[in-house]
Order: C-alpha cells, then structure tokens, then sequence
C-alpha cells in the first residue's frame, strides 16, 4: 500500500481527534459568538481526570464516560460563575478573561500533578496493532476513529434535531429578545457550554493513551482547535468535521512530502481557505 | 408643487435594474427617471423592493443586471463610497448611526465624507474648515437636535435617532438625496416639520423618497413610482397615482387609516 | 545575606514546556549553596530567574539581576535561551555555565564566560550510537527523528557520521519543529521505511511524547529503539517502566553511577528532598559547584579571576573524573548509555534502567570550531 | 483638548519617575518598549475596532530587521531603527490588507493564522533568522559624530534614556494621529462600518493606514527590544508575543493611548513581581487578569476616569466619550455582544 | 367595552427608571384591566419605550413597583416575566438574523397559545412565502409582520406593541389593525404604543399621554377624541 495512502488514512486519525476537541468549541464560539481561550483548558483537564481516576484504579470505559459528565459540570459552572459576566463586553474581554482562567487551571495542573507530564496506558482491549500487508496502524487509533464517528451523530442530532439549536443562535444575536420570548437564554448558555467543553474534555480523554498527559497540551490544543474551527467555519458542525479532517491529512501527508514545513502547511492552508471561503469551508456568514 | 410641470433634466436613470439573492428575485427589471430638483417617491407594498431599489441606486449593495446613469456618468460598478464623490448621499430604513459618538460628530463625519481623501490625514485635527461647523450647525437646526449636539448617539430615542439618520445624509450636501422611510417612528408633530423640510430640499437638490406616509407623499411629491414584487406597477402625478385601480388595490387601500398610514 | 553576599542567579524556564526541568535546576542550585553557605566568609545568595523559555526574557532577567550584583549563573536548560545568556554574561562580565544541549555553546560561539557541564552532540552519540551498532552488527538500517534546530541538527550530523563510517544504511530522517505534538505522521513514514533502528534526536517533553506513539505503533516490537539525549530520570518517570522496557538512553547523569561526589550529592538530596537526583537537578548542582569551587581556588569573587581558577580544573565530578578544558570552557566527563527494563525486574522504584557502557569522547576544541578571544 | 495635554505630562512624569523606583534599566526601558506596542495595537483595537493577534509579526519584524542590519552592516542605529520601522509598515500592509477582507471573529483568526505562519516561517528561514537560537550578537554601538560620543547606549539606564525619548516622540505622534481627522474617521469606523461607507469612506484604506501606522510603531518597539537584549529571538514572533501586547492593551483599556502605556507597565512590572514571588506565578497572573475583565469597565483607564470623575465631578469625562469605546457600546450596538 | 369596570391585569405605581444618570421615567402610573387596549402617546423622547422595557423587566425600576395580576412582577427577570403572559414587540422589532423566518417564529411559540404557526401565517401570508428566508433578509414590513406574529405564538396576556404599524403599507396596516381588534377580541389586554392616532383612536379603551417621563394625561378614548386642547398640547397634531 502506498505511503500517501497510509499517511491519509493516518490522517484521518488525526483528524477525528482534531475534530472532536474542535466541534465544542466551534458550538460556543459560533453560536454564543464567545472567543473561548480557555477552551484547550477543559481538554486538559479532561485528559487529566482520566489519569488520575485510571491510577485510582477506575477502568478507562468508565473515564469514557464520567469525565466529560464532571468536566462538562465544571464548564457548566464557570459560565454561570464568571463567563456570563463578560458576555455583554467586547470581545478582547472574553479573550482577556479567557486566558487568565486557562493559566489559572494549568498552573493548578502543575500544583497537583506537577510540571513533568505522565503516560496514561492503552486500554488492554485495545492495545497492539492491526496489520494488513505492509500497513501497521494502532488499534487504539482504529477505535477513535469509529467512537468519535458514532459521536459525530449523536453531538449532529442534539444540534440540529432539537430545538435547543435554535435558542442559542438567537441569543447570541439578542439575550434580551429571546428573554422577552420568556426563554432562559442564560440557562441555555450555560448548557450549551457545558456541552462544548464536555466534548472537549472527552477528546481529552480519548487522547491521553496516545499522547500522555503534561500541563502544557491544553495551549497546544488551543491552537489546532481555532485553525480546525476556522477551516470548517464558526459554528458549523459539519465544518468542524471538514476542517478537522482536512487539518489533520494535511498534517500527516505533509510528514512524508516536506517535513519541514509540516506545520507551516497547516496555516498557509488555513489562510487560502479564508481567502477563498471567508466565513470557513462550510460556515454561514456570521 | 409648481415645480412639477417644469421638467427639470435627468439626474439619475435606472434601466432594467435586477437583484437576485439566490433564486429569489428582489428587483425583476425596474426602469426609472429621476429629474433634477424634484421630490420623487418611491411607494409599494412591505416587500416590493423599495429598499433593494435604493440599495442598487445608493451602491450599497450591487446590482446583479441592468445600468445606472447618475450625474452623467455610469455608476452601475462603482462602489458607494465613489457614488457619495459624485453627490449622492443616503438614509436608513433601519437607524445606522455611529452610536458611540456624539450627534455633532455624526453629523461632521457625514459632511466630511463627501471629501473622503483628507480623512486620510493622520496630522490635522479636525478643527477650523474641517470641523464643517455652519454645516453641521445648519443641519442640526433644522432637526431640532441643538439641545443633544453631545450626546452619543445611541443614548437618542429611537425619534431622535430617525431624524438624526435623516440628518447624516442632508450633511453631506448632496445633489440627490435618498430618504428611505425618514418619517417612520416620528412623532406626528414632527411629521409636518419633515415635511416642509424634504420640500424645501428641491430647491437644491433631488430627492428620492420611500414613504408610507400618503399624505406627506401625495402633498410633496412631482412623481410617484408604484413598485409591486420587484417591478414597477405604474408611475405618474399624484393624482393619477392616487386614482389608479391597481395600487389602490395592491397598495392604498381604502385609506381608513388615512393621516399617518 | 547582606550586601556583601556573593549573588548567583539561576536563570531556568519555571513556566512553560520546560518547567519541569527549571523546577529541579532550582533545587539542585540550592542544594549547593546550601552545602557551601559561606565562603571567603562571605555568605552565598541565589536569585531564581524564570527565563519563560524565551531567550529575550533570560537575557532582560539576567541584566536585571547583574545590575543587582548577581555575578554568576548556572541555568539555560534550552539551547536558545543558553547561547544568549552566555553572550549576555560574557558583556556584563559574569560567569555563565549551562548544560543545554547546542553544540555553540562551546563551539562557534565559545566564549571566556561561558562554561558547559553537559557532553555536546558528538559525545552523545559516539556514546550510544556507536556501542549500539557494535552490539547488533545486524541492525544495518537505522531510522532518525529529528527536532529542526540546532541541538537536533549536531545529534543528526555526528550520527550520520558513524553510520558513514560503519556502513549502515541511513534508511530515513524526518524533521520535526519544536511545536510539535502529534508524531504518528513521521512513525508512519518510519514504519514504512524498515528500519532494525529507530534512533530519536528530540528531547524532553517532545521525545516523550514520539516514544510512547512509535511504542503504540508497536516499532519497539520489531526493531530497536535509541533515544540519543533523555532527560534522565525525570522522562523515566514520566514514560512509565513498562513502557522503556527494553529501550536505549542516552544520557549526561545517572543517579547510580559510582563516584564519591555522586554519593554525596545522592545522600544530600534524599535527606533534603527524600528523593534520588535527576538530570536537571544534578547538572545544576554541579555546575553551580563548579562555580564556587572556582571563587575558593581563586580566593576572590571576581569573575575575572574566577574563571581563570576554572579554566583547566581537574577535579572528582558527578561522573567520575571531569576537567574543564581551558580552550572551550567545555567539562570533559562521562555520557552513560542505559537500557530500560520492565517494571517486573526493578529493584527499586527509580531502578528504571541499567548502564550499558560509559565513556568520554569529545571534538578537540580547534575541531569544535570554538576560537576564544 | 486640554485634557490631552495633562495625559501628555502624567506620561511624561512616569517616564522620568522610572529611574527613581525602578533598581533595573532594561526593566524600566522594557516598561517603555512594550507600552510603545500597546499603543499601536490600541489605535487598532480601540480605534479601528480591529482586533488583530498579528502584533507579534511586526514586533517580530522588527527585530529581524534590526539585527539583520545591524549585524551585517556598519550602519548607525538611528539608520537600524528607521528600517525596522518601514519593514514593520510593510509587514502590516501585506497582512493587513489580506486580513481587512474579514470582519469580526474571522478577522480575528485571519491575524492568528498570520502570527503563526510567520512563526513558521522565520523558524524554517534558518539563513535569514537563525531559526530556533535567533539572530545573537547585535552591536549597540554609542551614537557618535566624527568619533564624538553624543548618545551613549553602554548601561543599562543610559539606553533607557535614549528608548525615553523615542518613547515620548512616538506618544506625541501618535496622539496627534488619534486627534486627527484620520484618527475620528477611524472611530466611525469602529461604530458602524456600513454607515462610514454610505457617508462616503474608504474603509479598506482607513483599515490599511491604521495597520500601516500600527505595524510601523510595533515594528519600532520590537526593534527597541533586540537593541536592548543583543539579539533578534524567536520568541519575538510567536503568538505568544501578539497574545501579550493584545492582553497588555486591554488591562490598560482601549481608545485611550497613555491607557495603553498603563497597561504595559502593569503587566510587565505585575509580571516581573509576580515571577520572584513564587514559581506558579502564573496562576495569580490569571486571577489578576479575570478580575481586570470582570471588575473594570475599559480596564485600568476606565478605573482612573472614575476616580477623575470622583475628584472633579466628571467633567472630563464628557470629553472622553469621543475617545472612550465603552459608553453604551455593548447597550445599542445590535450585531456582536450580548445587548 | 369599558376597562374600568373588568378586574386590573397590570398596576404600574410611581415607577421611575434611569439610564446610567439620565432619570427617564419619573413616576409613571397607569393601569390595564383585563381584555383592555390602552394606548401610550407623547413626543419622541417622552419615555414610552422605556414605560413598555420597564414593565417587561427588560429595565429595573429604581423606585416604584409593578403588578401584573396577583404578583409583583418588579423584581422579577425578564424571561421570568414573559413567561407570565407579557409580550413586548420592540421598537426595533427584534427580528434575529441568523433565524429563518421559521425558526424565528417556532421560537416564540407556546402549545398554550391561540395562535399557531399556521395561524399566523393565514394572518401574514407573506411570511409563508418568505419562510425560509433569513431573518436580516427581510424587508422593514416584514420584520414587523413577523414580530408580531411570534409575539402571538408566545401566549400573551398582555401585549405591548411599540409603534407596530411603523412603515407599514396602508394595507397592511388596515390588516394588522383587523387582527388587533380580533387579538382584542380574543381577550388579550393591550397596551399600544402609535404615532398614529387613527389607529389609535380606532382601537383603544382609553389613553395615557406620557411627557417627560410621567403620566400627564389619561382619558376614555371618547373623552380624548372630544379634547382637541390635549391633542394640541402634548402631540402637536393641531395644524396636521
Ligand atoms: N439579503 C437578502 N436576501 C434575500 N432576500 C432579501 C434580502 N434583502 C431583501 N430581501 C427580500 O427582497 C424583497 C424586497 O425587500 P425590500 O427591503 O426592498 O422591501 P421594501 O420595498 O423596502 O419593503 P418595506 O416597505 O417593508 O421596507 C423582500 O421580500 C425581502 O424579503
Ligand atoms: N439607552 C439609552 N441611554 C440613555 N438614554 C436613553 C437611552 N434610550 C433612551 N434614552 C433617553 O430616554 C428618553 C426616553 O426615551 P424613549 O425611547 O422611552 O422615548 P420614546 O417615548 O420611546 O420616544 P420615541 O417615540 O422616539 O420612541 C429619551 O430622552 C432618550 O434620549
Ligand atoms: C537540554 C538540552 C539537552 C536539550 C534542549 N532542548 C536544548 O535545546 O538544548
Ligand atoms: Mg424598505
Ligand atoms: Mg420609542
């Protein structure tokens, strides 16, 4: 099998998890028009909780489960606590008030875990490699890739089936309208966070047996995350499954034709998107 | 209203302008001839295109067929910041004002815009000349806004911001004006103010007026255009227009509402 | 400390990628002035820098603390942030050692201020490459990842060297930024290529991060794996035994290595810290050791005068034997190659691997390309 | 207007004041440098509305540029600082007039995907930039005429003097661009960009000379920068840099230009403090930063207009609501925020 | 029908309000009985707007309280009162852009409600049509037509309406006046804010005129028509 075709199909791998720590973010920045800094926080947190709790003893299909709901509460919580209050600010405030709670929670990180980061072990299910022909790929990395599709539908529905959707597009225009409506438009915004980072958590998650966990892979997420939400558009769910994908083949192809330039590919590709597309591959003006 | 039976010389023409978002077709091909010093009002239906029409004459939006002769010149494809050079100037249906700063500043922005090139002036403040006092000053007379010179606009009632956004555009001392609903959300004691006040306009300058207002309308207007589903239904004197079967019932009504409707 | 106390400054990332390592460079720094308190009987003080990892903020902090007296420095975990403040030490007439990772620092960009503890590129592979291929003449096609700077470029060229030398085939290479997290692109190319060796040239969090993903990959199944420079124990633990097992590491300090200095410095840090000394800690130890030793042999705490007491120091190190070469201001010592082993044969809980060999072998300074003025 | 002239002075006070508190020059002239950056992202951000992450690109830029002179050309500083000063402008112009094409959050990221592409690319021009280990040994030579020493640079206070001065030129222009005709257009802008374009406006131009101007000062102050620290480092480009004079703007509070300085002094001094207390500085770096966005309308300014106000019942303040973003802003605006 | 003699839905007592410094309303009283429309004239700036926001709780009171039925509906949040049956069209309409004409309606809706999407769409046609449009994409009428439509879909009790038939075409304006009398008929209470006193004099029980910021006049709609002195003085329609 060629490379190029190994190096998609790695590709892809990457992609999903790229996707997954992307949609949440995609969901509270596009539709409550939040700049969420701190979004890369709540994954590292999620990847640390999984950490911990498997040292605890707990299995990691439990982790699977319980850490996004935890962490999903904590987000729930810092909307409601210290987000809601900038909302009605500029932008730069969100920003402002975004970062300092990510270098909050990261230094936290360190205080309790401490600066050195730490292997988190493959489920035994799951560890080894599937082999076809000269093709040798993770397991592990298989099964993200199948989680986060099933994912994709689930998060797909809850988006565009339910009502909720609608709420929250409305209120990042006018809180005060959709108030007048008799609608909760802070309850829903605290929800609909809550949802955002709970996903990112998960991706945490799902990301800790393949790359361990350390203090500092909540900023670097942080960084993918924006170029995938911005490739695919601001608030669009599909877009962030484009663009994760996209990002993530780019990467990987670019690891056998110009290593060098890996990284540089990535933004040089996310600038020509937004020339070419500006509201992203798939996202509506905003 | 004498000055009706003068035709002045054409201003502005439109032929065959189109506008299509998507499939949707706002404006199927709609020809107009504004003569110089005269009110001309555009009237129709909630949805005919009025607005859109404006928005193709004004280059705020651009057209998606057809030519627009101003002044001379083919306008069709510039933008609107040229289209302002060559003396036109617009208002809002829906208020657009620089809410944060005050209504004296709205007003000097808008009177500068027609010499765009010194805002580029990143050394003289603008004092003296540039401070376009008598204009500004002038234009706030006549809206009677003297008392709120210093109060940022987004602190106006929503009155007292449409007559500022009328303003914004008699600042610019325009050769064709394009007033898109001024009246509407003005109290009535204002209405007959305005009134006077968009037929004193002719004298200078051309005026382009979508109003919903019938008796502003048939007392100020030389011509009146009818739009219906983006075309032109019938265009003539007030008389005729108020006469006319097919806006009366695509449009009028039987005026029950009269004054203000 | 009064005014009269000598001022050292220790000049480490404490926040950022690097933190780790800053936060035991910090302890070692103490642990040495601690051991030494006072001498010439002036009291000894240090300043904690945290240089960010940046090389501008490592150079702004050590100017503020020289114009507050500070005179000597031991830190610069990054090659970056060490070739700067050597430059820097070397204007404001201070005394700067480091044990980062460029070979310039004693090279092309040598100077009478800056000393390193730490063995460059070329020890650091003819230490661990060469015994590997002598131990498995077999394994003729190797395999390299390599960070795109510097430190990765000097591990690169010596290695290609030997593999020149011995005849072994240099089946591929794939650079990587600093930036990078994600390495399952370049084991791919890897896995493709066939390689009986997989030999890593990146360092710290980032050669973390590709072992436990060529391990997912199941490379440490079918080929060796080699990774040149580790960061010691600390990356030990932060790998997990299970997952070293049966891998290769090089690496500047081992906390079982046999030598009275070692001993000691093993027992001081397990009575203060209750816990056996590390890369970064040992090496900022040692280097601030090396340091003090040299105001005592000059008698005065005048760089000048310091330096000149240091430069062609012979004395019991950390690993043995170790000198500072006058003409590089590079410390000739030991570079260790160690083999990881299963949880299952660990004696204790940081016995996470055994020396495999030893041995000093290091560029003339002339070849180094390091002309002191 | 009047109020202008006393911010001119509280500027000037703190300038001279710095050596009398402050044990550190490079700190003092460090203080200085990045208060010159926030100024240009201000006339962006508070100005324009332009809320750009690519500062970090010009302050980059800048020093690139310096040490590239410097250390291949034996030409005097001024010269050095003059050619930062135009690569930052023409930095700006090329990214900016991509950039100003988007509006809002897209704008955002556009700059964002700019700060890193450049990181990239001076991380891969290894030739140009020295990749990883930067540009070292920049040469600070004194400033002499015919073999006269005129301007010393050797310590550390003496540079602070000479970056002082730079400093309060710089503030004094940039002033009178903000009082300028451009500089209200550009407040227009801000408000309401389809109602600038109906009266008549360029926006793609005003954006552009904002830009220009911006990336022109930030150029100079990452210029000052390398001067200070001999050399011309990665890091200067990251997007951490940008992310930073972004922060330091906004703690100082936008529209306002001494604000800008405000903010920078806060946030380096707070920083440095901070550092010397306890490892995971960090952490109260955060705390301070969500209080400033939760507490203080338009950051540290806004705080020092409410005790204005306090001492002369608020007669200045009514002056300030040209300049000042926040006044009902978020209350009328009907696109963005939360009304 | 006189309100006066049907049970009160909403007492409003010496309300004042304030925007930053700015006291805008000083003292506002007025009352809504049940199945009522009362209408709220003055000049531009008078403060009707700011009367309807603060009764909507979109404004907090600074003194003063509101009764809607039995409970004190004053400190109440926004959503919280709307949820009681108090439903403000805006001046601004409210219209969200990013919602389609559709969304935009469903979003108001309320299975209590009389009226239904279908309901509304027999009530503005045009709506049907523009359906799926955005709702940026419509035309000023539209908008309107389309806020009031949802307000009927969120169950109102009381429906205040902020000059409503702002820009609308003559037609359309008989049509929503039809369809106000027929709201009223259902026996929803109204409050109106209009320039357009046929409108209002068409419609209303009774009248309050608002200057400065307080209640300066009230009257049965009769007693108003008759008074031409207040007309005069307060709205300035003598010489219209
Ligand atoms: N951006 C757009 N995309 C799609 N359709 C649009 C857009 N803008 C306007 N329309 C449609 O074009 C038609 C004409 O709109 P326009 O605003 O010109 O009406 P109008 O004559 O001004 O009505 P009114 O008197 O109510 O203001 C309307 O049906 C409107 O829905
Ligand atoms: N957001 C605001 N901030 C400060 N003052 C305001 C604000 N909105 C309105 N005002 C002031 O409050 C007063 C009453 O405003 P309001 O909108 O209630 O008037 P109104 O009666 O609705 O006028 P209109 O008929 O023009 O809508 C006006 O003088 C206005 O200037
Ligand atoms: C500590 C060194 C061995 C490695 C480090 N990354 C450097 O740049 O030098
Ligand atoms: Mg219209
Ligand atoms: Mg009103």
């Amino acid at each position: 099998m060629s490379i190029y075709l190994l190096q998609i199909i790695n590709g892809i791998g990457i992609g999903m998890l790229y996707f997954l720590l992307a949609v949440g973010l995609s969901i509270v920045f596009g539709l409550l028009r939040f700049v969420n800094f701190a979004h890369g926080t709540f994954y590292l947190v999620g990847a640390y909780f999984c950490y911990q709790l498997n040292r605890w003893g707990m299995s990691f299909w439990l982790t699977l489960l319980v850490v996004p709901l935890a962490v999903g509460a904590i987000g729930w919580l810092t909307e409601k606590l210290l987000l809601r209050h900038v909302y009605a600010k500029a932008h730069e405030f969100h920003i402002l008030v975004t970062v300092g709670f990510a270098l909050v929670v990261q230094e936290i990180v360190i205080i309790i875990w401490g600066p050195l980061g730490d292997s988190v072990a493959t489920p035994d299910l799951l560890s080894g490699v599937v082999m076809w022909g000269s093709f040798v790929y993770p397991k592990y990395r298989l099964f993200v890739i199948g989680f986060t599709a099933v994912l994709a539908v689930a998060i797909w529905w809850i988006l565009e089936g339910t009502r909720l959707g609608g709420m929250v597009r409305a209120g990042s225009e006018s809180t005060e309208m959709v108030s007048l409506l008799g609608i909760n438009v802070f309850g829903i915004f605290s929800l609909v966070f809550g949802l955002g980072v709970g996903l990112a958590a998960l991706a945490g998650v799902l990301a800790a047996p393949i790359r361990g966990v350390s203090p500092f892979m909540g900023v670097e997420a942080l960084a993918v995350a924006f170029v995938v939400v911005v490739v695919g558009g601001l608030g669009s769910f599909s877009g962030a499954l484009v663009g994760g994908l996209l990002i993530g083949i780019v990467q990987s192809l670019m690891s056998t034709i110009w290593p060098e330039g890996a990284s540089l590919m990535i933004y040089i590709a996310m600038g020509a998107v937004l020339l070419l597309r500006p509201n992203g591959l798939l996202g509506r003006a905003v | 209203m004498t000055k009706a039976s003068v035709p002045g010389n054409i201003l502005l023409e439109a032929v065959g302008v189109e506008k299509h978002y998507d499939k949707f077709v706002a404006l199927g091909g709609v020809d107009i001839k504004v003569r110089a010093n005269t009110v001309h009002s555009v009237i129709g239906p909630n949805g005919a295109g009025k607005t859109t029409l404006f928005h193709m004459l004004t280059g705020t939006k651009t057209v998606s067929g057809g030519r627009i002769i101003f002044d001379g010149h083919d306008v069709t494809r510039e933008p609107d910041y040229v289209r302002v050079r060559r003396g036109m100037a617009r208002s809002f249906q829906v208020t657009s004002l620089f809410l944060t700063l005050p209504v004296r500043e709205n007003l000097r922005l808008a009177a500068q815009g027609v010499a765009p090139a010194v805002a580029l002036n990143p050394w003289k403040p603008p004092t003296g000349a540039l401070a376009c006092s008598e204009t500004v000053d002038k234009v706030l007379g006549t809206l009677g806004l003297q008392a709120y010179a210093d109060t940022p606009a987004g602190n106006l009632s929503h009155g007292q911001q449409r007559r500022l956004e009328v303003g914004m555009a008699l600042a610019a001392k325009p050769k064709a004006i394009f007033l898109d609903e001024p009246t509407s959300g003005m109290g009535i004691d204002d209405l007959e103010d305005m009134k006077q006040l968009i037929r004193s306009l002719k004298d200078e300058q051309t005026v382009v007026l979508i109003e919903h207002n019938m008796n502003i309308v048939m007392d100020i207007s030389d011509t009146i255009t009818v739009m219906q589903q983006g075309r032109v239904l019938a265009e003539g004197l007030p008389d005729q227009i108020r006469n006319d079967d097919r806006v009366r019932k695509a449009y009028l009504g039987n005026m029950i509402t009269g004054g203000k409707a | 400390q009064g005014n009269n106390a000598i001022q050292f400054g220790c000049p480490v990332p404490m926040s950022g990628a690097f933190a780790a390592n800053g936060k035991f460079a910090d302890l070692g720094m103490k642990l040495a002035i601690e051991q030494y308190g006072k001498v010439l009987n002036r009291p000894l003080a240090y300043t904690l820098l945290d240089t960010e990892g940046k090389p501008a903020t490592a150079i702004r902090k050590v100017q503020d603390a020289s114009q507050q007296g500070a005179r000597f420095f031991a830190g610069g975990i990054l090659s970056s942030e060490a070739l700067a403040m050597g430059k820097e030490a070397e204007k404001t007439g201070g005394v700067f050692i480091t044990t980062a990772g460029a070979d310039e620092i004693t090279g092309k960009d040598c100077n009478s201020a800056t000393f390193r503890w730490s063995v460059p590129t070329f020890g650091a592979i003819e230490q661990t490459v060469r015994p590997l291929i002598e131990a498995n003449p077999k394994a003729k096609r190797w395999y390299t990842i390599t960070p795109q700077y510097v430190f990765g470029d000097g591990l690169l060229t010596a290695a290609k060297n030997i593999f020149k030398e011995k005849g072994v085939e240099h089946v591929g290479n794939s650079y990587h930024s600093l930036t990078e997290k994600e390495f399952s692109g370049y084991l791919t190319n890897a896995v493709a290529a066939k390689p009986d060796v997989l030999l890593i040239l990146n360092f710290g969090q980032q050669c973390s991060d590709t072992l436990r993903q060529a391990v997912s990959f199941g490379l440490n199944k079918n080929c060796i794996i080699l990774v040149a420079w580790a960061s010691g124990l600390e990356q030990f633990e932060s790998l997990g035994a299970d997952l070293c097992d049966g891998l290769y590491f090089g690496a500047q300090y081992w906390h079982t290595v046999d030598s009275t200095l070692n001993k000691d410095l093993v027992k001081r840090c397990n009575d203060k810290l209750k816990y056996n000394p590390n890369y970064s800690l040992a090496g900022s130890y040692i280097c601030t050791k090396l340091m003090i030793d040299g105001i005592i042999k000059a008698g005065s705490a005048d760089p000048k005068a310091v330096i000149a007491a240091m430069e062609g120091m012979k004395y019991a190190g950390l690993t043995g034997d170790e000198e500072i070469r006058k003409a590089d201001h590079q410390v000739l010592k030991n570079y260790y190659l160690l083999k990881g082993k299963g949880k299952a044969k660990m004696k204790n809980k940081d016995d996470y691997a055994d020396v495999v060999s030893s041995g000093k072998s290091f560029l003339s300074a002339a070849d180094a390309g390091c002309k002191m003025t | 207007m009047m109020f202008k002239h006393i911010q001119f002075l509280v500027a000037a006070v703190i300038v001279l004041a710095m050596p009398l508190f402050m044990k550190s020059g490079s700190l003092a002239s460090e203080v200085l440098i990045f208060g010159l950056a926030a100024m240009g992202c201000n006339l962006l951000l508070g100005y324009t509305g332009l809320l750009s992450f690519g500062q970090g690109i010009f302050f980059g830029l800048g020093s690139y540029t310096l040490g590239i002179v410097l250390t291949r050309l034996p030409i005097p500083i001024p010269l050095a600082l003059a050619s930062a000063v135009i690569m930052g402008a023409a930095g700006a112009a090329i990214v900016g007039w991509v950039a100003i094409r988007q509006k809002g959050t897209y704008f955002v990221m556009l700059t964002l995907a700019f700060s890193q592409m450049f990181y990239f690319l001076a991380y891969t021009a290894t030739g140009l930039t020295g990749g990883d280990n930067g540009l070292m040994d920049i040469p600070r030579h004194s400033l002499t005429v015919g073999g006269q020493t005129i301007v010393p640079l050797a310590t550390p206070w003496q540079y602070y003097t000479f970056v002082a001065v730079v400093f309060m030129v710089v503030y004094f222009l940039l002033q009178r661009v903000c009082d300028s005709v451009f500089g209200r257009t550009l407040l227009a802008v801000r408000d309401n960009e389809e109602r600038a374009a109906a009266v008549g406006y360029n926006l793609r131009l005003l954006k552009l000379q904002a830009f220009v101007i911006s990336g022109a000062v930030t150029g100079l102050a990452g210029a000052l920068h390398s001067l200070m620290t001999g050399i011309a480092p990665l890091s200067n480009v990251e997007f951490h840099t940008s992310e930073m004079i972004l922060v330091m703007t906004v703690i100082g509070g936008t529209g306002n230009l001494l604000a800008s300085l405000l903010g920078a002094a806060f946030y380096v001094l707070l920083g440095d403090w901070l550092s010397t207390l306890w490892p995971r500085w960090l952490l109260l770096l955060g705390v301070v930063l969500m209080v400033v966005s939760l507490g203080m309308q338009g950051g540290l300014w806004g705080l020092c207009q409410k005790l204005i106000q306090l001492v002369r019942g608020g007669k200045s303040v009514e002056k300030e609501s040209t300049t000042d973003a926040e006044p009902s802003r978020s209350g009328v605006k009907a696109d963005g925020g939360h009304a | 029908m006189n309100g006066a003699s049907a049970p009160t839905l909403l007492e409003v007592e010496q309300v004042h309000a304030h925007y930053g410094k700015s006291h805008v309303l000083q003292g506002v009283n007025l009352r809504v009985a049940d199945g009522e429309l009362v209408t709220l004239l003055g000049r531009n700036g008078a403060g009707k707007t700011t009367t309807l926001k603060t009764i909507a709780g979109v404004i907090q009171p600074t003194q003063g309280q509101i009764r809607f039925g039995t409970e004190i509906v004053s400190k109440l949040a926004t959503h919280q009162v709307a949820q009681r049956g108090v439903c403000l069209v805006p001046e601004h309409r409210g219209v969200f852009k990013l919602l389609t004409v559709e969304e935009n309606l469903m979003l108001g809706q309320r299975k209590q409600s009389k009226w239904q999407l279908d309901d509304v769409y027999q009530i503005f046609p045009r709506l049907k049509e523009r359906r799926s449009n955005g709702g940026g994409q419509l035309s000023g009428g539209e908008q309107q037509m389309l806020a009031i439509g949802r307000a009927l879909m969120n169950a109102p009790r009381l429906l205040m309406l902020d000059e409503p038939v702002e820009g609308l075409a003559p037609v359309i304006v008989e049509e929503i006046v039809a369809q106000l009398k027929v709201i009223k008929a259902a026996g929803v209470s109204i409050i109106l804010v209009e320039q357009n006193l046929e409108v209002c004099t068409q419609l209303a029980d009774r009248h309050y005129i608002v200057e400065q910021g307080a209640i300066v006049y009230e009257g049965s709609n009769a007693d108003f028509l008759a008074d031409e002195a207040i007309k005069d003085r307060y709205l300035g329609v003598g010489m219209a």
